[in-house]
């Protein structure tokens, strides 16, 4: 087997040496009563060639492969990955190695996630961000955590219904063990998330918002802020599709005390969701409160400059049972591909993008509104947005399938309120060709 | 006669941060046709921002800035790696071909089942895989790391005794656990209770009994444990618990010392996880994307993480409405292309090279053993498993700590073994080689470890000093912490 | 002030030659299946032979072997790489994707045109747009590299002898020229006659009349030549040729200064070759494959390499029945995969980048020739285009040379500029920054150089002992030569 | 554009300093008689985006891109490249690196390619490699070339009919310059050469063979080296297949003094024919009078092993005119990519991928043979082999066509005598499934 490299004679003598007859005599030690009975009816190796041409079938069944177009969202969108980007961060020396612990051998890793949390801070108009959480789910979990140990004596959390379903479900999972309250805040007509509820809730510790919401509106993130601090609580500011911000305010810029979302648009491919990269930031004041690594500057023992994983105290390593998380290894990987992708955009880069994103956006939903759908909220919206059809929009989406496009996540497999309405998202990556085969079959 | 790594010195290139480069209307990013009319209004006022500031570069600007910081790194590929508890082993590179696959790399997680056939049998394949190896009954991919996948499992503790309307609170936890292990229970609402491991390193079963109650849920263990060591009570312990009504928790981190060699079920595990980033060859990233999966007995199966993914009739589907289950861990089904290189390493292993895999394993870590004992103070004479544990106890006298021979290693061109843990051995030196080092390489290795041990003697100022060869010197941790400086 | 470029010194992995590692009975290859029964005799004892003796590595072994390798170099995507004559440009990311594609890296290259016609369809337009960027009429791709695009011109000046029944033999070649023009020339049974240049460094019209005769096949000549200046005179020159019945190879190295300002044609160029690894991005690999198009005037159409690739009826064909052809140059087309790279190159560029990059290129070379002309001699005062050439004449009186200051580049990150060539300056120092370096990177560049300059005055000893920060010193290239060991 | 770095204030500074007015200016020296009038009728640019759609199209239409199975040798063969081959070999230190002009720069192309020249020489048996050529056909051509200036006074070469027609052409181009004389040897009915006319051939430098031949026959290296040396010529072996000598003798150990070849095969792809690599060997004695570039050994100046390019005074660049070649860049990186797949395979693999390719191809051709097929020639093959059909085989080939299996090339095509047999190829990638559907056709 061409990944191990003991060659008979090798074992032999490295058995001379440990003072053992056999391979087996390795093991000896351990009770006959838990040895492993029989094989592991695990398939004969495949070769290289077997593995590809199975690889190939497999990819051949997704037939989301062979979609010329999924304007689908919902926490998964479809970006253009600059060719540059895996050709970089492919670099054996960045994916062969493990988490940072002798800084001097890792000065790449480290520098690059310090320019990772700095490029994450800069986008989220927040002071400080850790090295990465798993992903935007947990993200937001850690963070209803963090608040609640800020606020120590408090122990109910506000979240928005317009929040992704599936990271509210994370959240109750995270949550379950302590005893917190959780209270979910409708929404609107206007599809924002509606705060008026809010006084009414005691011993209030944290509100989460997500902006564009998972219907795709824009919340008005510094109002919120403004009437979450008038309750003295924490304001969490989540989000799904970091473009937005190319656009719109930062969630910083809008008061948000700790930020978190979702970075894999951000280089990564889509890959069934994961491994998706937790993007977590909040104020300077909070630092010692974060979950999750962080990379600190320092210097050499000549004075130079360099990076280190830092205040590590607050971890699990050193604080065990105490820790601010659990969490151990991270989204390395994902951190610094994010940060390269950051760069690759620029400023520059990322408004053009973002606009395009709200242009193509725009154009088919208001296509498709002159089409006759109507939109099943008011407010403004960035690359999605939710409409209704007059007529039931099964068949249409079957029609557009089998010409392979995939168009829209209908509602009611997460809000039965609005079974029968479907999510649309469109970025940069669908063609107007394709955006007209869609209105032209609504139409 | 003075062995030398394969270390040395040569030109590398410095590199400012990112944003001390570029210059602004640049970009490195191909701009896609507006082919839509530009919205002129895009937003109100209130709404819309200026956009982060972002440093603007060509594409050359960002290629020389990854090509050089990678040029400070060192891994796997770089090198020998021998962090224990760590796994560090080759990382095969079909597997990251495998992973750009189209469908597999494009698949939207939201698609219609039928529609994803192929990376659902998949992710239904390796979990058939986990349970094989293991000889657990179900397994959940879900997990997106060996401490979410503790958390997982320490969830599906509470659900069981929440479903049989018990209130236990504490949970059993040797000293020598990973850190995760605690702060994952801890993050489940229990409250763990240290278990002292015995003079051997490994887990008494008195000490065992005597704080398993009522109170406990039950026990977190590490088989082989931290120290490299199998805990050979594994039986009596898990007896006692079950005994005693509580479960088992198996952190399975170190399963590349038992492949094919023992059955985790027959040891009286009810829950564990794996880490697919050390014993089945993704690679570590620089500190993740990892993966663990959880598996557990079959009485527990209807507890694990939702949704579940099954085979129905020939047709892989998902299930959503799991109403036992202990909810959702991750935005859809876990960290995908890790599962999948995973996946492919065990396809290309086959049963036979996995339990080979394993043997030489511990072979390479008995030999470093024997090898290495004279020269350094071997914490515990139990036998070893896939790695093994050494301190600093007779370096000491001349003023040599486990960091400096550490950081002296580097200099030498190796990466240094896992430090200063676990904690219940001082200035511990753990050192796992892994299978895919050759026995010249081990040789070389423990030729230039034996040097630096001489130099400890003999100039142990050379020691202190390292490493001299690196780009930069040792970093002052202190300062970091002191003064957190984390954005720049 | 000191300027430090980018050069320091760091942590780089020593490794031993193929040979001495591995063991016997390893492989890294991964084995199909043996689907068939095995021969048992297979060949007659006399035709049977051992087998090479190849080391056998693990693919752990192979993978630590060339990373390690490849940290002892240096690429343009490590830092600038100012090699004159060399247009070491950025080589594109994607360009090096889109070879991959399914089809253009599988394509066997005897399936009937009709199997082809994606792969015909590149060739064939990118004939077109080669036609297009010089101005000429009629493309062939064949050619692997600049030389052999030189010979397919000497073999066409030939051909179109030969048909005219007119014996020639000589051939016009300035003493700037690479010295692959007179290989090629004497290659194809033309003798080489040299051309001075003139005082400011292009050619003289009336020596380029005198020497001009009825014995002489035209002129091989380089414009911008390999000093970067352009060839004004070129009409009046090209225009005596071919008065005299000759013709002109024009050796279009260095298109890069010209994209959209210059036409061949317009020139009286007949024959030129392109360096696509040079103008058109493909990496140079450390030596290879390049490729080398030749682009006639309609009238030499007929004498082109064949197969010719054509499109007819919208439907793209090999030609393989050219009577007047040279004929074929190479096995099958060229070096395919490195004319995709132009290819793409050329796509992403559009018409106007391409005229914008020779700008820059122009602007860049410009832009370093007046800020460094203070402190290092100019060699020409002639206006330059892509490139420009100092000399060391200013540093001779303190004992360094052009060899010291290129050597002491090294140590501060940067590759050094192309020394000693052309011949007709003596010390040469040619810098060609090409368009893709940026303002700051070129100011680096000259402050660093200027600090070299100072440096040469003051400690002339570390210029003649640089390069310091490299894994090896100074290499002794005279022991090589005087006892060559080509093997091991 | 993101391959231009430049902004507009940078090109106003830098033109302030040059003391130009605009870009135009820097070219004002040129005479407007020669300048390129109106644009250059080039695409306006496409993203990176387009282009790989384009790409998409482009790949599709090469219809070969969906072939099953390719059993097609002819020069160009389908092997295996393990993934570690293009990931290592891409790394962008070899792949965007110049020549090695500068040894202190380039020790990783310099050994790497050093131990090409090593294995090359191993391979083939022979003493010396040099760096590469640009393929196998040119090599020959440059062989004979070389063989014409060691043997000073002769002018006569002899080239087997049976070596690959298109060697043969590219023989043709480039001695024609010269006053050579070219003359071919008849294949015999066992496919192998017929060397009984060397003897009347007067004035006789070299002799060259190629085995493996075109008709996939192996020849008998060692009786004609004797012949051939016999007759005091040179004796040059060439091949299209090095995979061969995994299990033939080498051409060197049969006394050839050159030998060269196509060594694309040795983990570079098929692409339609190029990039290939020119493999180059010959025995000490002749070093001087090669071809090419040569890297050799050396010591720095602290007595350390290194490389350095060497024995350059046969080279144009000092040489000039009297160069042993005109060959400048060469195919540096194939040469890198197939040094590095030899040590990937290794004595070991070899062997047995080259015991495979004989086996397949012997299930296949005695399969054949067995449903009524004949054997054009009678001699032993490797991995190609030449039939004739007692019926038309076009129709058949059309049906294999058409379940996407290309079996076979017309060899009248390339020797009018032999219209109508054909040549097949069967290596290591060719499964046992698909050789038993091309004999069920054939049945
Ligand atoms: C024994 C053990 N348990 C748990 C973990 C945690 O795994 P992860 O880092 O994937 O969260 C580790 C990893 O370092 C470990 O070594
Ligand atoms: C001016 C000039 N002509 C010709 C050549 C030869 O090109 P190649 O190396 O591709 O054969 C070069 C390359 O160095 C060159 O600079």
């Amino acid at each position: 087997m061409r990944y191990l490299p003991h060659t008979g004679e090798d074992i032999a003598e490295m058995l001379a040496i440990t003072g053992h007859k056999h391979l087996d005599e390795l093991f000896s030690h351990i009770p006959e009563a838990v040895r492993y009975q029989g094989d592991m009816g695990i398939p004969e190796p495949l070769s290289e060639w077997a593995l590809t041409e199975h690889f190939q079938r497999l990819g051949a069944n997704t037939k989301a492969a062979t979609a010329r177009a999924v304007l689908l969202g919902a926490g998964s969108y479809s970006h253009h990955i600059p060719a540059v980007i895996p050709s970089l961060i492919n670099r054996s020396e960045f994916l062969t190695a493990y988490t940072p612990y002798q800084p001097e051998m890792a000065q790449g890793t480290l520098q690059g996630i310090f320019e990772y949390q700095n490029l994450t801070a800069r986008l989220l108009g927040m002071e400080v961000a850790n090295a990465s959480m798993y992903d935007g789910a947990s993200a937001l979990a850690e963070a209803l955590l963090m608040a609640l140990r800020i606020s120590r004596k408090k122990s109910t959390v506000a979240i928005a219904s317009a929040i992704h379903p599936h990271y509210r479900e994370v959240v109750y999972s995270y949550l379950r063990a302590g005893s917190f309250g959780i209270v979910e805040l409708p929404t609107g007509p206007d599809g924002r998330t509606d705060l008026s509820g809010l006084q009414d809730i005691d011993d209030l510790a944290a509100v989460a918002l997500q902006s564009p919401n998972f219907f795709g509106v824009i919340e008005d993130l510094e109002a919120a802020g403004d009437l979450i601090h008038g309750g003295d609580a924490l304001f969490i500011a989540s989000f799904s599709e970091p473009f937005a911000y190319g656009l719109l305010r930062s969630p910083g810029s809008c008061g948000a005390d700790i930020v978190c979302g979702e970075g894999q648009r951000f280089g990564m491919s889509q890959s069934f969701g994961g491994p998706g990269l937790g993007m977590f930031a909040c104020g300077r004041k909070f630092q010692r409160n974060m979950p999750g690594r962080l990379v600190g500057e320092t210097v050499d023992l000549e004075g130079r400059r360099g990076w280190v994983l830092t205040l590590s105290t607050r971890e699990q390593h050193i604080r065990r049972e105490k820790a601010t998380s659990n969490i151990c290894s991270n989204q390395g990987i994902c951190a610094l591909t994010a940060a390269a992708y950051m760069a690759s955009l620029g400023s520059t880069g990322l408004r053009r993008v973002a606009g395009l994103n709200y242009d193509k956006a725009a154009y088919l939903r208001e296509s498709l509104i002159g089409a006759g759908a109507s939109p099943l909220f008011s407010g403004p919206t960035f690359n999605e947005f939710c409409l209704t059809f007059k007529e039931d929009f099964t068949p249409i989406r079957k029609r557009l399938l089998e010409r392979g496009i995939v168009a829209g996540v209908e509602l009611g497999r997460f809000y039965r309120e609005y079974a029968g309405s479907y999510l649309f998202c469109v970025t940069e990556t669908a063609s107007r060709a394709v955006l007209d085969e869609v209105i032209e079959e609504v139409r | 006669m003075t062995v030398h790594g394969p270390g040395t010195s040569g030109l590398i290139l410095d590199e400012p941060l990112l944003w001390e480069k570029g210059k602004s209307g640049r970009t490195a990013f191909s701009m896609p046709d507006q082919d839509v009319p530009e919205v002129a209004d895009r937003l109100d006022d209130k709404l819309l921002g200026a956009g982060p500031d972002f440093p603007d570069l060509s594409e050359m600007d960002l290629v020389r800035h990854y090509t050089r910081l990678s040029s400070w790194n060192f891994g796997i590929d770089t090198g020998m790696y021998p962090l224990g508890s760590c796994t560090m082993k080759y990382n095969p590179k079909i597997n990251e071909k495998m992973v750009t696959t189209a469908g597999i790399a494009t698949a939207h997680p939201l698609l219609a089942d039928e529609l994803s056939q192929g990376v659902l049998q998949v992710l239904h394949e390796l979990q058939y895989f986990l349970g094989a190896v293991t000889g657990m009954d179900s397994v959940s991919l879900q997990p997106a790391a060996g401490a979410q996948g503790e958390l997982a499992g320490m969830l599906i503790f509470a659900a069981y005794f929440r479903e049989k309307g018990e209130k236990r609170t504490k949970i059993l936890i040797p000293d020598t656990a990973h850190g995760t292990n605690p702060a994952s229970a801890a993050l489940s609402g229990f409250t763990p209770v240290a278990l002292q491991s015995g003079p051997d390193g490994t887990l008494d079963v008195e000490s065992v009994a005597v704080l398993m109650d009522a109170e406990t849920v039950g026990i977190m263990l590490t088989n082989p444990n931290t120290l490299g060591l199998f805990e050979e009570s594994i039986l009596e312990i898990t007896a006692i618990v079950h005994q005693k009504g509580g479960l088992v928790y198996g952190d399975g981190a170190n399963m590349n010392a038992v492949m094919g060699m023992v059955d985790y079920k027959r040891c009286g595990v009810d829950v564990m996880h794996l880490n697919l980033h050390k014993t089945f060859s993704s690679p570590h990233g620089g500190g993740g994307p990892g993966a663990g999966p959880i598996c557990v007995v079959s009485e527990l199966e209807k507890f694990l993480p939702q949704p579940h993914i099954v085979k129905k009739d020939g047709y892989y589907q998902l299930e959503h409405d799991c109403p036992d289950s202990i909810g959702r861990l991750h935005a859809f089904y876990g960290n995908f292309a890790v599962l999948v290189r995973a996946y492919c390493y065990i396809l290309s292993m086959g049963a036979e090279n996995l339990k080979k895999a394993t043997q030489l394993a511990v072979l390479n870590a008995n030999y470093v053993r024997e090898s290495l004992r004279q020269a350094l103070h071997l914490a515990y004479e139990t036998p070893c498993m896939h790695e093994c544990v050494f301190s600093d106890k007779l370096q000491q006298k001349h003023g040599v700590s486990t960091l400096d021979m550490a950081k002296r290693l580097i200099d030498h061109g190796y990466h240094p073994p896992t430090i200063y843990f676990p904690l219940v051995v001082s200035g511990a030196i753990m050192i796992e080689p892994t299978e895919t080092e050759s026995k010249e390489d081990l040789d070389r290795f423990i030729a230039v470890f034996k040097g630096i041990i001489r130099e400890a003697r003999e100039d142990g100022e050379r020691l202190r000093q390292a490493p001299t060869r690196t780009r930069l010197r040792r970093l002052d941790e202190t300062l970091a912490a002191r003064k957190p400086c984390l954005t720049g």
